[in-house]
């Protein structure tokens, strides 16, 4: 019997019924299902004991105190030290996001040899550091042809640095300029010395003028524990904040008062206040009271007015407030971390000497003991050194970039860039691509924070003395990296140099040592802490009669640049965890929105939404409106952190680098290079 | 053209007629015999791979040593589950070969002398949509869920079905649910799943 | 049908005159949810927020502008929308303690729920979440990855709430009554201002207890009748206003503790 | 070529003509299913739907298509059940449009879902407390109803029916019709009035949502009604498009003006009872929750406009039109009104969809926008196609007009 077409049809008819009484059809629909949970593109789990490492989170300036919780030995979270008393296990946006940046795209995975424009080859790292140790020698004991750019304030790693370039015959160690540079001229200002501090915790009432104390300036999350603690949920507030700056940001957010303060009128709106507390009987034992009196009295509430926009009454209130505050403390300093002038810290900062704050809301914080003997004892900054090397009156042969992104984070960055291509071998310690990496010549891929020794002394704000220490988490680095100081010290002693010390935690254990820290405390999650110094100050009137107001232009609008810290830092662009915190009203798309008043959009002709060219200087940027009536009159407000041309997907390309568009001017009086007052022209495209 | 379909249903029609009574009922029976012998034989077989373990660890050698599942398989001070021992653990007695048992030698040699852990086979893991709580169950014995593996010389081979990726031996969500049930434990979505 | 009521009720109570906006919650919980990094994370027309600021403003200007930030994670209501309209009961509310709950697995993306949460703190998981290579190390373990097409949502960071009762277990406790601050969600945990306080909100050992109750809490749009279990606090009228929806009207809100 | 499969004494177009028609229309289908492979291959990421808007054109369009095939049921339980005899001249023609609305449907479901694969889910775990859990096991019913009405048609095809085993079936099917009519009414009020449930039930959606009695019958009720009467009258308005195309009378006008009259009478006790409810709402329920009538509408895009234009002049209007015999007796009026009709209902199922998740309930919140892309437009237009091919072939191969021989000698 041949099987013809029909009986085929029935054997398949037959094969069809019979496999509903099999588990073909329903137990492979029930598992393509569960294939459905489970598809091979989507990551597993990790398994294993969970475990949670004290650390020294440095991602953020300030660094945090922080535990990184670990699971079968790979970090996954990281939380906050209930046991340090500065954080009281608070974590900063940045250093939250510290596990997933370990494996940053961004990350530069091996020492790399740039072998033409943009163009990397990965290299051995007895190669390299062969290479480093070649162009040293060529160059040492010829002062002024060896530089280094060191971005990192609290590390010891900057004594390292700096006592080798001693040690080759060199004095060009520069720092990246930050808000500590900047105020420690203007305690000398004032007759005084050293860092000051100020004490949150213990004020009634928190005066910020420009710096954003509860989100970006300082040691942010301590500021914010500070704050917190003054405000029980449910129960009456015990201290008053006011903040009074060029836009309404966080720290504006959850004051009780916001005064909205352009950011070329800083000065005159703290010797405005001065004026009307010292008419309100205010007096000082300062030497220059008296000359201090008469320059304020220029400051009348009018004069106010016309430079800042604020009403009488609006300061008669503040006046008020702080004369019925029994502790309070005033905050000077620029709204982003750096380029403020010293005259502004000075005519803030003056506040607290006529409130005879000084040595209790504002410190002074005593030098502490160096742990690398050569190491320079004072600081000079990388702004002005690129400008000399772009117009060649400096010319070093080789450049070592430690923890800075001079390329990006600096005013004029095209120009500042281009200067770096002026030195003929640059080496960049970096963790992660930067812009200021991309150009270097060689890189030597730092470890990142949590598989590293590192230390952070005296974090810029803090009202005491504090030195924190941390060791690896991990047992070994995600990528073919060494800590920079461990190599710094081996080519030295290829150099025929002795710093004394054979690797960085060498180095942080003679630090602690000198402070009198326990290290093993120290690294477990503890704390040092010193005390704080006093130290009497004058009112600085000689320096702060170069104060000058500049006359309002209808034409150009002030830059006030805002920086939120969740965004990353000069060093550190947008965590890819943190990316979700950028806000639609902060960047649509590729497109940076900058923010300003309906008032100032209306006179310089612009709408929501429009898309806008920003000019200053030599540069230009682009980017949207977002109108925003907690931005100052005749100011524009401007996102640091965006227009990355290296890093990742993630941050490349979106956005503009206001840097681009400020100018640098030389401040009267102090020389210092300042750019926080940068005007800029805004036009619709 | 219609003529030719006309036609082909003319010869549609004569085939069904030439067809009348031809096989029968007969090729139904074997196309549905032949299915539930396929479904039933060869599907399991072609759904499941086989996997064996690295090592021929012996439960019941262990057991007869006194030794109990918890000696091994422990919690953490967290109430965390630490499941399978690791190398240290293992190393406590075997840091070198002991025994005469090949299966020891090679793990010694193989793997805890190399600092290297056994990639073990483990039956029941649940995916990682279930949280599964050892300490919510330990007042149950290891066997109620477990394979007996206890009195086992060598560990069973490992079925891991092709299609969905996971042990044969993994516990389906209607076992739980049942044993909830009958124990009176909330069934809700979030005690089992994360 | 009847909402159902729990012993242990987890709540959480946000002081809004307390939060900086900074953002820490967001990134944490993304953290702790394994939620992958999205390229145009600014596009909040596509992303996954379990937890995501608001921006408030009094829509004031110069120094009477005000603005205030508002951490919104689900609101675990007590009556909820999303819960009953699910096709394939992939959400309940009926664990211990009142977590709306959510299982992937079982979701097949239709997005009613979506519709009905008038918090938008239901998210669609628009694409595989693919983390940049070698990220996929840094996976937390508490929640699963999901794949994409599925609904998802905050849990309170409901795999702490088991690992705190495994820990009460092992220590003799009793993990059906957990001491306050036992278990914590991942964003009130590492909130740099304390700003999210988290607990019980029916037990008065718990500190949220009193905080749910306090002359300045509210909740948002009670008077929709959601019954929702985060609470918020501000002491500033114009914050609290719009917190529920009677601005429009002028009307002020309905009995505050719905059943 | 083909003639020896047309219906018996049926003059159709050339095969090449019709070969040209259907690689027309073919080719709005693939364009379709090259979008839906993108789909499924993607995710419907590719589409326009976003966060705020996890409803779009899809949701929109399957329950438009579903209240303009409701004309199957219907009629059906008109014909044999109140035994209408008269709409035997067209109740072929409301089984096919019925059967290509619901599987059309289904198919933008499988494609709705995030998780195609798990679509079963909804019979194994099923939420008996969710509306849509009702939607689906009825919609999946339903269409296999409408299958079992169709097959009887497809079995009368000329070749087909020469087979004694078929002509029998089709005959038996035919003599329990009755049965399947019942069944399909029975299910279909069902599923219409659960697909005004869904969003009636919606809480946290006050332009939608609405509170006990008024969800429970009232918003059943007014979906159902509405369904019932836009879907007769789309089947005229099907019927006279195909006469248009193929130059065929195919149904008498006195049918068409009974459905006509149907569909009116239906649509006026609709449209009382939303103009009843629509005042209900926007006077006792939006105050009850904080928020008023204008702010249920944004700018053009989410206008009152709409609203108007959905209950007066596409309800209202057309309803008095229908109801009134002058107008529904003249041709022209009558498919302008049934034009409205269905524009109304189609309207009505966007706004309680799209508008309904646009309004920001949070008082913080900003209206979005939502507007469908290349990919929704190209899949549902996929499933006109596919109702047009449905269509083509049922009309050339099958007797789908009883009356177009008498209408055409």
């Amino acid at each position: 019997m041949g099987l013809d077409r029909r009986g085929f049809v029935k054997i398949v008819v037959g094969g069809v019924a019979g496999t509903l009484f099999t588990p073909v059809i329903w137990k492979s629909l029930d598992d393509v299902s569960i294939w459905s949970q489970n598809w091979s593109w989507i990551p597993r789990l990790n398994k294993g004991e969970v475990k949670a490492n004290a650390a020294l989170s440095k991602l953020c300036p300030a660094g945090c105190a922080v535990k990184v919780k670990t699971v079968g030995g790979l970090p996954f979270a990281v939380v906050g030290n209930t046991a340090n008393p500065m954080s009281q296990g608070g974590v900063c946006p940045v250093c939250a996001a510290g596990a997933q940046l370990m494996y940053s795209p961004a990350r530069v995975k091996s020492p790399m040899k740039k072998v033409g424009e943009g163009k990397f080859e990965a290299i051995k790292w007895e190669d390299a550091e062969a290479l480093l140790v070649e162009k040293l020698t060529a160059l040492k004991g010829q002062n002024g042809k060896i530089a280094a750019i060191c971005g990192d304030e609290t590390g010891t790693a900057g004594e390292v640095i700096s006592g080798l370039l001693s040690g080759l015959g060199n004095s060009g160690y520069y720092m990246m300029p930050g808000e500590k540079f900047v105020a420690e001229k203007g305690v000398k200002l004032m007759g005084g010395s050293g860092q000051p501090g100020f004490d949150i915790a213990g004020s009634d009432l928190v005066l910020m003028i420009g710096a954003d104390a509860l989100d970006s300036w300082g040691a942010t999350v301590a500021n914010q524990k500070a704050f917190a603690a003054t405000r029980p949920t449910g129960a009456a507030a015990t201290a008053k904040f006011v903040y009074a700056g060029p836009v309404l940001n966080h720290s504006a957010g959850v004051s009780d008062k916001f005064l909205p303060v352009p950011p070329q009128a800083t000065a005159a709106f703290a010797l405005g206040l001065a004026n009307l507390l010292i008419n309100d009987g205010a007096v000082s034992s300062a030497s220059d009271f008296a000359e201090y009196k008469a320059l304020a009295a220029k400051y009348t509430p009018e004069e106010v007015e016309k430079a800042t926009g604020l009403k009488a009454e609006t300061m008669k209130e503040l006046a008020a407030m702080i004369k019925a505050a029994k502790s309070p403390v005033v905050i000077a300093g620029a709204s982003f971390g750096q380029g403020g002038g010293a005259l502004d810290f000075v005519a803030g900062a003056s506040l607290n000497v006529l409130l005879g704050r000084v040595g209790s809301g504002m410190t002074l914080l005593p030098a502490a003991p160096k742990a690398v003997a050569g190491a320079a004892a004072s600081e000079k900054d990388a702004a002005s050194f690129l400008s000399e090397v772009a117009t060649g009156k400096a010319a070093p042969g080789a450049l070592l970039v430690y923890e800075a992104n001079p390329a990006y984070a600096l005013p004029q960055a095209d120009e500042m860039a281009k200067a770096l291509g002026n030195i003929a071998f640059k080496v960049s310690f970096s963790t992660y691509m930067d812009e200021t990496a991309a150009l270097c010549d060689l890189i030597l891929p730092a470890p990142h924070s949590y598989e590293r020794f590192d230390d952070a002394l005296n974090p810029y704000g803090v009202a005491k003395s504090t030195y924190l220490a941390g060791k690896p988490v991990v047992k070994q680095p995600a990528m073919d990296c060494k800590d920079p100081v461990d190599v710094l010290l081996a080519a030295a002693s290829k150099l025929g140099l002795s710093l004394g010390y054979d690797t960085y935690a060498d180095v942080i254990k003679a630090k602690a040592k000198a402070l009198g820290a326990d290290f093993d405390a120290l690294v477990a999650g503890g704390i040092w802490t010193g005390d704080a110094k006093g130290g009497s100050l004058n009112l600085g009137a000689s320096a702060l009669a170069k104060v000058a107001v500049p006359a309002a232009d209808d034409k150009t609008l002030a830059v006030a640049l805002m920086s939120n810290q969740a965004f990353g830092s000069a060093t550190l662009a947008t965590p890819p965890a943190n990316l979700l915190v950028i806000s639609d009203k902060e960047l649509s798309g590729k497109d940076l929105l900058v923010q300003m008043n309906a008032a100032t959009a209306k006179k310089i002709g612009v709408t929501a939404g429009a898309k806008v060219k920003l000019t200053g200087g030599k540069g230009e940027m682009k980017a949207r409106v977002h109108l925003n009536e907690g931005v100052a009159p005749g100011t524009v407000g401007v996102l640091l952190g965006f227009g990355r041309s290296a890093w990742d997907e993630f941050t490349k390309g979106k956005g503009d680098n206001v840097y681009k568009i400020l100018t640098v001017s030389d401040e009267a009086g102090t020389g210092l290079k300042v750019w926080a007052g940068s005007t800029v022209t805004v036009a619709k495209v | 053209m219609d003529q030719k379909l006309q036609e082909l249903w003319g010869e549609v029609m004569e085939e069904k007629k030439q067809c009348k009574g031809c096989g029968g009922a007969l090729p139904f029976l074997i196309g549905f015999v032949a299915a539930v012998i396929a479904g039933w034989v060869l599907f399991p077989n072609l759904l499941y791979s086989k996997k064996v373990q690295p090592v021929r660890f012996s439960h019941k050698v262990h057991q007869e040593q006194g030794m109990e599942c918890a000696s091994c398989h422990t919690f953490r001070d967290d109430g965390s589950y630490a499941g399978l021992p690791n190398n240290e653990k293992c190393m406590e007695c075997h840091a070198d070969v002991v025994g005469s048992d090949p299966a020891e030698k090679i793990y010694v040699e193989q793997y805890a002398q190399k600092g290297k852990e056994v990639p073990w086979l483990v039956y029941q893991y649940q995916p990682d949509n279930v949280y599964f709580s050892h300490k919510a169950h330990e007042s149950f014995e290891c066997k109620e869920c477990h394979l007996e593996v206890g009195k086992m010389d060598t560990p069973p081979v490992y079925y891991e079905n092709r299609l969905s990726g996971y042990s044969k031996q993994t516990m389906k969500m209607w076992q739980c649910e049942r044993c909830h049930a009958e124990n009176g434990v909330s069934n809700a979505c979030h005690v089992c799943h994360k | 049908m009847k909402a159902k009521e729990f012993k242990v009720t987890w709540g959480m109570v946000v002081d809004l005159d307390k939060c900086t906006g900074c953002g820490a919650c967001m990134t944490a919980c993304q953290v702790e949810n394994n939620i992958a990094p999205m390229v145009d994370a600014s596009n909040k027309m596509r992303t996954l927020s379990w937890m995501l600021v608001y921006e408030l403003s009094n829509k004031k200007s110069g120094a009477e502008a005000e603005v205030a930030y508002l951490p919104r994670p689900c609101m675990q209501c007590g009556n909820p929308a999303c819960v009953p309209v699910c096709p394939v009961i992939a959400t309940d509310k009926n664990e211990e303690g009142g977590i709306v709950s959510q299982i992937y697995p079982r979701c097949i993306g239709c997005r009613y729920c979506m519709a009905a949460c008038p918090y938008h703190a239901r998210y669609f998981n628009w694409e595989d979440p693919v983390f940049p290579k070698g990220m996929e190390k840094a996976l937390s373990p508490s929640t699963s990855t999901r794949p994409r097409g599925v609904v998802e949502k905050c849990n309170f960071c409901h795999t702490r709430f088991m690992q705190a009762k495994d820990k009460a277990r092992q220590e003799g406790g009793n993990p059906e009554s957990l001491p306050d601050g036992a278990y914590m969600p991942a964003c009130a945990e590492i909130c740099p201002t304390g700003a999210i306080s988290f607990g019980d909100v029916k037990n008065k050992e718990h500190k949220v207890f009193e905080l749910a109750q306090g002359k300045d809490a509210f909740r948002l749009l009670e008077k929709l009748g959601l019954n929702p279990q985060v609470y918020y606090v501000s002491k500033r009228e114009w914050v609290r206003k719009l917190g529920d929806n009677y601005a429009a009207t002028g009307k002020p809100g309905a009995a505050k503790k719905h059943s | 070529m083909d003639r020896a499969l047309f219906p018996e004494g049926l003059e159709r177009c050339s095969f090449g003509k019709f070969v040209l028609w259907m690689g027309f229309i073919s080719a709005f289908f693939l364009f379709g299913l090259y979008a839906m492979l993108l789909i499924f291959a993607k995710g419907i990421v590719v589409t326009g739907l976003d966060n705020y808007f996890g409803f779009g054109l899809w949701i929109t369009f399957d329950l438009a298509v579903i209240a303009l095939g409701a004309g199957a049921f219907f009629t059906g339980f008109l014909k044999y059940i109140l035994k209408i005899d008269q709409l035997k001249n067209i109740i072929n023609l409301t089984v096919i449009v019925g059967f290509i609305c619901y599987s059309g449907a289904m198919l933008v479901l499988t494609m709705d879902i995030g998780q195609p694969i798990r679509a079963w889910f909804g019979y194994w775990h099923p939420n008996v407390h969710s509306m849509l859990t009702e939607v689906i096991f009825c919609i999946t019913c339903y269409c296999l109803v409408l299958v079992i009405e169709f097959v009887p048609l497809i079995l009368e095809q000329k070749q087909l029916n020469k087979i004694p085993f078929l002509h029998h079936l089709a005959h038996n099917m035919h003599v329990n019709m009755a049965l399947f009519a019942g069944i399909g009414a029975f299910l279909s009020t069902f599923h219409q009035g659960s697909l005004g449930g869904m969003y009636g039930v919606l809480q946290g959606r006050p332009y939608a949502f609405r509170e006990g009695f008024f969800i429970w019958p009232w918003t059943f009720f007014l979906f159902v009604l509405s369904a019932v009467g836009c879907g007769p009258i789309f089947t005229v308005l099907v019927a006279t498009f195909m006469e248009k195309l193929t130059g065929r009378k195919l149904v008498d006008f006195k049918t068409k003006a009974l459905m006509g009259k149907i569909a009116g009478t239906m649509l006026t006790v609709y449209i009382f009872f939303k103009i009843l409810d629509t005042y209900a709402w926007a006077n006792n329920y939006l105050p009850s929750v904080g928020m008023t009538f204008d702010q249920m509408f944004y700018g053009v895009i989410y206008g009152k406009w709409l609203m108007f234009t959905e209950i007066i002049l596409c309800g209202l209007v057309p309803a008095l039109m229908l109801i009134t015999p002058s107008i529904r007796n003249n041709p022209t009026l009558l498919y302008t009104a049934g034009i409205l009709d269905c524009i109304g209902v189609t309207l009505n199922r966007y706004l309680f969809t799209v508008q309904a998740i646009a309004i920001p309930v949070l008082p913080f919140d900003a209206w979005q926008t939502y507007a469908p892309n290349w990919a929704e437009w190209a899949t549902s237009g996929m499933i006109v196609a596919y109702g047009f091919l449905v269509m083509s072939l049922s009309y050339r191969y099958l007797p789908v007009f009883p009356q177009e021989h008498s209408l055409n000698k």
